[in-house]
């Protein structure tokens, strides 16, 4: 937490790349000051900080997407401006960004988008030839020790699911040998599993002299991967750490008072009534029917990798889609919605996975954002009356911790964390009956993430049903009373939380996987 | 530049005609505000027109305001509620719907602002003074010439729209004539679009692909014309089939001494003069020395014969070949000849 | 919870401050600029007689492009209003006179083929998943066609000879003729009309639940859906609306023509398009918007009307509101820090 | 598993096979019935000649529609091609009839104002940030506005009397009237330059990295730059190669009437803009592409030229066209579970 002395071990090598004062302004928000720091070859450098406390800001600055920053940047000794991305990769800076969707091209295909640098390229190759961009995208897999069918490598990129697109990313930007590359987020679409194969591309370069930066909010991540951790609040450096990391400082650094990094979560508790229920539904054609109760006073994790069918569950709830076969019900009534007006009307709340796609409504305000689903209730004879929206609107903010400079505030200028707890906190907000939420911690922070769940235990201690699905155990483990995990539209176990240990669950979650496929694991 | 620097254009070449006797009342003190409404002003003709009028209203001592609906009738109904609430000397309306205009220049009689108008037919013309180029006998003049030319029973086409007042006028006739020489229609389309001469080329192209041994085609408005010319020349059949068209434009006589130009008569007004001749009817009405409330501006044919024996290349030429046109005995007075004439 | 200290906020500059009054009020500005020159260089300009038949002139426009405006919000467009209220004038003058109804009767009519035009663009957009820009420019080119081949081509006039020999016995009766020259007090009918759609638009728009939601549908369709919101239905209502906007001008311009004139609402289009496109950029509101589209309306009628009295060639109006167009846009996107957010048309099916 | 295989691939059924091939093939049917329909009825329809006639009619709307095409593939759309084909047409007429000067520098100075033009919206866009469909719009107004302020709203011809009081002097050159009356071999040479710019604009999109860089640029145009594709070169490109196209059109336009006529263009807009979309739609492709637009156009000519030949009037052909357009939407969006991905046109600023 005391600022690490600025030679470590391998004090001999030169910083790739450093930054001198550094800041960036949005128009009157100084959301960076004076920031300085050093990168070195061979180090991963994680960075950590509340959301919104400026990561992905200083990201954009240093990998050419914003240029309008201050300061200096100098990189292997030269002093540079990064104006635009072209220039930051020339110079071996290469980025992923938070949102995925800044890096795939609807439209072109997979292989496409995998070689999407070459596109820009002034010298090479004018006319395109299929089989060589197939090569290279390939070859561009491999680094991640992936292997895709050139089916899919010639399918829609528009079609991949987010993980895999997160993946392909990320390919991509391992292409071209970078000296520095620099991770926002990255495992926060990917299972365990993928995160576990990304570490370990990340580790062998490491070894071969590259300098990362990595922006999570897992710890676990970090504990697992960092050389030092440099703490960012509210757009300045709090602190630098090297390894052994001294978790309950950099938490206080980080959010500017003290907090566990272990969660106790004291009591689990036991369920009591079933309010919703599903019987005998199959959740993908071929799947065997499921059978599970979803009961007040409890909040009911469900884990499973991507594509085992939570999403599913989540859907037929919300009303968007009706099951193959089987029923729902909720309470003692049987349970069939046609549209998401009717889930909701019934109680029963979704926070839908991609906050992107399915959740915000660009260019609106936070306020505006938070009460759209309850427009009705905010109004009467059909006229909105702005005073009980903005009270709403303020007690989502206020209990979330959204940081934003008012509820007038443009959604689209708030961190990812913060727009994800704002969709988080507009679906709360209803007072819900059963409230579904599929993938709600993705990008969101420590102090978010424990925010959220204790919302959760207390609408379920209220006599409400909390169902979260994820596909990180941790998580899981932090927020549930009861775990189910979900394999391929069956479910695998079910049982408490506090009946269960950690190995059982990841054996259930990973294990009768590993055996049906063949994976290469990396290394 | 504005719609006065045009007008030089129009009437230039030829020598501004000089009066020999000073303006009357009420010309003679400040401008007198006319304002003369358009049903439109775009395209060679109805350019020709304002330009003519523009000029002799100067010379006039009047004060044009030229509104232009672009052959949209409700905006031309618009102007001409507010040039009446504007309340002018006199209004001038230059073509137009009848249903539309009717009510609104019976409320400018009523109030008591004199009104003339231009090829527009009216149901009551009662305290109007009506002016025309007479479709009835353009149509009527070049069809003459067709008959003489192709002989009864002769394989025709026919290229124009309907929904036009000008264009219906001149089909009432063709259909007279067509019944009276038993002519043989072999095909009959056309349209008016906002590029009416390029849009026409495709039509009479296929019809004529269907038709090649057709005779004559009568495209009563230059702008088709000049499609239908365009068509018969792209089909090489420019020495079998003859066009016969209605208006006169420098852009026009072009087409029509180009060498082989199929398009052999037109019918036409000056539309400088036609445009300087309504001007001088509503001048002598001010001053009271109009006699009719109606004045019929005569129409000439004009054959491709005539313009090749006379050399003439433009309108201005064409003024001077055929005097005829320029109407410099039509409604004149000594303190008011004719400019463009 | 974390700290909810909002992040560090500088004082907005002068310059900024500047900035941002000139993007909301530039246009008006303009507008207000443009009026005072004519009123000051022009005496008949500044009659009041002279303000309502501006507005008048130009009521049917801004009617039509309050529709497109409404197809706006929901993130479509439509292209087939022109030809809708060129319908309307030809239904509206096919009932009256060939059909022989009186004006109520012909008002009906037109405001149900106008509904009916909107569900066809709901269908095409909804239904058969077409998207906007291709559904509706496929409308206008049926409807246009249909309009003609109905009234055989010809413009309907009282007095007109049928395709059966007889001559045709209706016309256009006083009631119907109303809307055009009707006024109540000093006010004409249509200025009254222009103004009452515009404050209910507005209303609706930026008051209630359900304009929010026509927003929220066009902004995100799948995050509204999600809300709660019948996306589809409210897609429905947004066209419909449209149509019934159109032909409500058409009726203004039938009622203006006096008979059936078949070229009546060809100028239309573009124009409309253009004032809700510019309704989008005023007022540094950055979405669609009833006033906004009002005034470009407005605006467009003071420069036809002052270029006239200032003597220019018609084609001085062209320029003009080209050049107006150019000011005005500059002033919302150039000058502008905010980012507009409505996407107007696509060939995306939803 | 992690997602070696990223999505669950089902093997397609027969009658999702069916769909796809009547997606991809419908609209070429359509099309192909009609010429066969209108080749049987109508003798005269199926010779060469009028084939030709029907390709040479066709191309500047095909030309036009090509450019709109590559303004669609970098996301926008461009308004103001009918205004540029139309100053095309005043300015060669200008250039050769009152300059007096040949051919080749009347078309070398209209495509030097295409490009103008095109730099126009292209500035409009790129620079000053104006969403495509309003910045195109104004250049639209501007454009015909200019265009008749040069010419004082006249057709420009040869011997006309000009403003000093002289007669002009000049006229069409032959080696400009080449350009609509020239062929080479059978073929009359706007059909081959329809040919050639849609093969080159096929090969442009298709096989070379620039094409494929537009279509990132149109799709996702921050994944494009964060990829260090020169955005605003590229869009910049699209329009100028569209305003290029545009006036491409306007010379056959020009060479076709023979003289500077003030109202070529107009009516090119909004079927230069069909075709465009219809060209996004029909073959399955889903994206803007050379020989859908070509194939629209096709479409057009065969409807207009077979109607007339049936002896239909001409407001069938609008009828026909709405129709068949519609026909081939459905095939496309309705009956295809296939997303297109291009957005045309947009009020947001970029
Ligand atoms: N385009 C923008 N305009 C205005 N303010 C912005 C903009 N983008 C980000 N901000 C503000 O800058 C601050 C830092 O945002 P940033 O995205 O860098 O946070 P972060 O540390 O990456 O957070 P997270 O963990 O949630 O991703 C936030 O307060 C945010 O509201
Ligand atoms: N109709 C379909 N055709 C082909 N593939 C499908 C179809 N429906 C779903 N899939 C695939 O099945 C898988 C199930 O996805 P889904 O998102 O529901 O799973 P999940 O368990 O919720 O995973 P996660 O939420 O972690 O992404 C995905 O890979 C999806 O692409
Ligand atoms: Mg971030
Ligand atoms: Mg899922």
């Amino acid at each position: 937490m005391t600022s690490a002395p600025l030679n470590p071990n391998e004090g001999h090598d030169d910083p790739v790349v450093s930054l001198v004062g550094v800041s960036v302004s949005y128009g009157s928000n100084l959301v960076l000051s004076d920031i300085s720091l050093e990168f070195r070859p061979g180090e991963i450098t994680a960075l950590l900080g509340a959301n919104g406390a400026g990561k992905s800001t200083l990201i954009k600055a240093l990998s050419g997407a914003n240029s309008r920053y201050s300061g200096s940047v100098r990189v292997a000794g030269e002093s540079v401006h990064l104006a635009t991305p072209v220039q930051a990769k020339a110079l071996g800076i290469s980025a992923v960004h938070q949102k995925v969707a800044d890096g795939i091209v609807p439209g072109l295909s997979v292989a496409e988008n995998l070689t999407l640098d070459d596109l820009a390229q002034g010298s090479k190759h004018i006319l395109r030839n299929h089989r060589r961009q197939l090569a290279d995208a390939r070859s561009a897999l491999a680094t991640l020790g992936l292997e895709w069918p050139d089916r899919v490598l010639n399918q829609d990129a528009a079609r991949l699911p987010i993980s895999d697109a997160q993946l392909l990313v990320l390919a991509r930007a391992l292409r071209g040998t970078p000296r520095l590359l620099i991770l926002d987020e990255p495992t926060s679409a990917l299972t365990a599993a993928e995160a576990e194969r990304l570490f370990g591309v990340l580790r062998s370069l490491r070894a071969s002299g590259l300098s990362i930066i990595y922006v999570s909010h897992r710890f676990g991540e970090i504990e697992a991967l960092a050389d030092r951790v440099v703490v960012l609040r509210d757009g300045t450096v709090q602190s630098t750490t090297e390894r052994p990391f001294g978790w309950s400082g950099i938490l206080h650094d980080m959010l500017g008072r003290s907090a566990d990094l272990e969660h106790d979560r004291g009591i689990t508790h036991r369920g009591t009534d079933a309010v919703a229920t599903l019987s005998e539904v199959t959740l993908f054609s071929g799947s065997a029917p499921i059978d599970l109760e979803i009961r007040s006073g409890e909040v009911l994790g469900v884990l499973g990798l991507i594509g085992a069918g939570k999403s599913e569950i989540a859907e037929l709830f919300g009303g968007l889609n009706s099951p193959l076969a089987g029923t729902l019900s909720l309470g003692d009534a049987s349970y069939s919605p046609r549209r998401p007006g009717d889930a909701i009307a019934a109680g029963v709340v979704l926070v839908p996975e991609d906050r992107q796609r399915q959740g915000i409504l660009p260019g609106w305000s936070v306020l505006r954002n938070i009460t759209v689903p309850f427009l009705a209730e905010s109004s009467v004879a059909g006229i909105i009356r702005k005073r009980f929206e903005a009270s709403r609107a303020d007690v989502v903010i206020n209990t979330l911790g959204i940081v934003a400079s008012g509820p007038g505030a443009l959604i689209d200028d708030l961190s990812g964390g913060n727009q994800q707890k704002t969709v988080v906190g507009r679906w709360l907000s209803a007072k819900p009956r059963l409230a579904i939420l599929d993938e709600p911690f993705r990008g969101v922070d420590i102090a978010a993430r424990r925010e959220i769940g204790s919302r959760l235990a207390s609408i379920a201690a209220e006599g409400a049903a909390a169902m979260v699905l994820s596909s990180d155990v941790d998580e899981i483990f932090e927020v549930a009373d009861r775990i189910v995990v979900l394999v391929s539209g069956s479910i695998e176990l079910d049982a408490y939380a506090d009946e269960l240990d950690r190995a059982t669950v990841i054996e259930a979650f990973l294990g009768s996987h590993q055996s049906s496929t063949s994976r290469k694991d990396p290394e | 530049q504005s719609g006065t620097s045009s007008s030089t254009a129009a009437g230039a070449s030829t020598p501004a005609a000089t009066a020999s006797a000073p303006l009357p009342s009420p010309f003679n003190g400040a401008p007198v505000k006319v304002a003369l409404v358009r049903q439109s002003g775009a395209g060679d003709f109805f350019e020709a027109w304002g330009a003519g009028a523009t000029a002799q209203a100067k010379a006039a001592n009047i004060e044009l305001t030229v509104t232009d609906a672009r052959n949209d009738n409700a905006k031309q109904a618009s102007d001409l509620e507010q040039a009446i609430a504007s309340k002018p000397a006199a209004i001038i309306v230059d073509h137009g719907q009848t249903d539309t205009l009717q009510p609104l220049i019976t409320e400018a009689v009523a109030a008591k602002i004199p009104v003339v108008t231009y090829d527009l037919a009216l149901t009551d013309a009662t305290g109007v003074i009506t002016t025309s180029q007479s479709d009835a006998s353009m149509a009527q003049g070049v069809l003459d010439q067709l008959v003489k030319d192709v002989g009864d029973g002769a394989k025709v086409g026919y290229v124009s729209a309907t929904g036009f007042a000008p264009l219906d006028a001149r089909a009432k006739v063709w259909d007279q004539v067509v019944a009276a020489h038993k002519l043989d229609v072999v095909f009959s389309t056309g349209k008016v679009t906002e590029s009416t001469a390029t849009d026409n080329i495709p039509l009479v192209d296929a019809a004529l692909k269907q038709n090649p041994d057709v005779q004559a085609i009568f495209a009563p408005y230059d702008e088709i014309t000049k499609g239908t010319v365009q068509a018969v020349i792209q089909n090489n059949l420019q020495s079998k089939v003859k066009v016969y068209g209605i208006d006169i434009s420098n852009a026009d006589i072009q087409v029509i001494t180009a060498d082989g130009s199929p398009w052999v008569a037109t019918s036409a007004t000056d539309p400088a003069a036609v445009g300087a001749g309504v001007i001088r009817t509503l001048a002598l009405s001010l001053a009271g020395q109009l006699k009719d409330t109606s004045e019929q501006f005569p129409a000439v044919t004009i054959t491709q014969q005539f313009l090749a024996d006379n050399a003439v290349t433009n309108v201005t030429q064409l003024r001077v070949a055929e005097p005829k046109l320029k109407l410099d005995t039509t409604v004149v007075a000594d303190w008011l000849p004719a400019v463009s004439g | 919870m974390t700290s909810a200290t909002p992040t560090r906020v500088r004082k907005s500059s002068a310059g900024e401050q500047f900035a941002a009054f000139v993007v909301k009020w530039g246009f008006v500005g303009v507008t207000i600029g443009l009026v005072a020159f004519f009123a000051i260089s022009e005496p008949s300009f500044r009659t009041v007689d002279n303000l309502f038949g501006m507005l008048k002139f130009i009521a049917p426009t801004a009617i039509a492009g309050l529709g497109v405006m409404l197809a706006m919000t929901v993130g479509g467009i439509d292209l087939s209003v022109g030809a809708s209220a060129g319908f309307a004038v030809s239904i509206a003058a096919w009932t009256m006179v060939v059909a022989n109804q009186v004006g109520g009767v012909a008002v009906t009519v037109v405001l149900v083929c106008g509904l009916l035009i909107g569900a066809l663009n709901a269908f095409l957009i909804v239904v058969a998943r077409i998207p906007d820009l291709l559904a509706t420019l496929t409308t206008m080119f049926v409807i246009v066609g249909l309009k003609l081949i109905i009234v055989d081509g010809k413009s309907i006039s009282s007095q007109m000879t049928l395709a059966n020999g007889q001559t045709a016995q209706g016309k256009f009766t006083a009631d119907f003729l109303w809307l055009d020259r009707g006024s109540i007090g000093p006010v004409p009918v249509p200025v009254i009309l222009f103004f009452v759609i515009t404050v209910l638009l507005w209303f609706l728009l930026e008051r209630t639940r359900w304009g929010r939601a026509l927003f929220a549908v066009g902004t995100n369709s799948e995050a509204a859906r999600l809300a709660g919101i019948r996306v589809q239905w409210y897609r429905t209502f947004a066209y419909m609306g449209c149509g019934l906007l159109a032909s409500v001008a058409g009726l203004l311009l039938a009622a203006r023509i006096g008979q059936g004139d078949v070229t009546a609402g060809n100028s239309l289009l573009l124009d409309a398009v253009a004032v809700a496109l510019v309704g989008v950029s005023v007022l540094g509101i950055g979405r669609p918007n009833a006033w906004g589209t009002a005034l470009g309306a407005v605006l467009i009628a003071v420069m036809v009307t002052g270029f006239t009295m200032l003597g220019l060639p018609y084609y001085f109006q062209d320029f003009g509101k080209g050049v107006v167009l150019l000011i005005a846009l500059l002033f919302s996107f150039t000058f502008s820090r905010r980012r507009t957010v409505v996407t107007a048309g696509s060939t995306t099916s939803n």
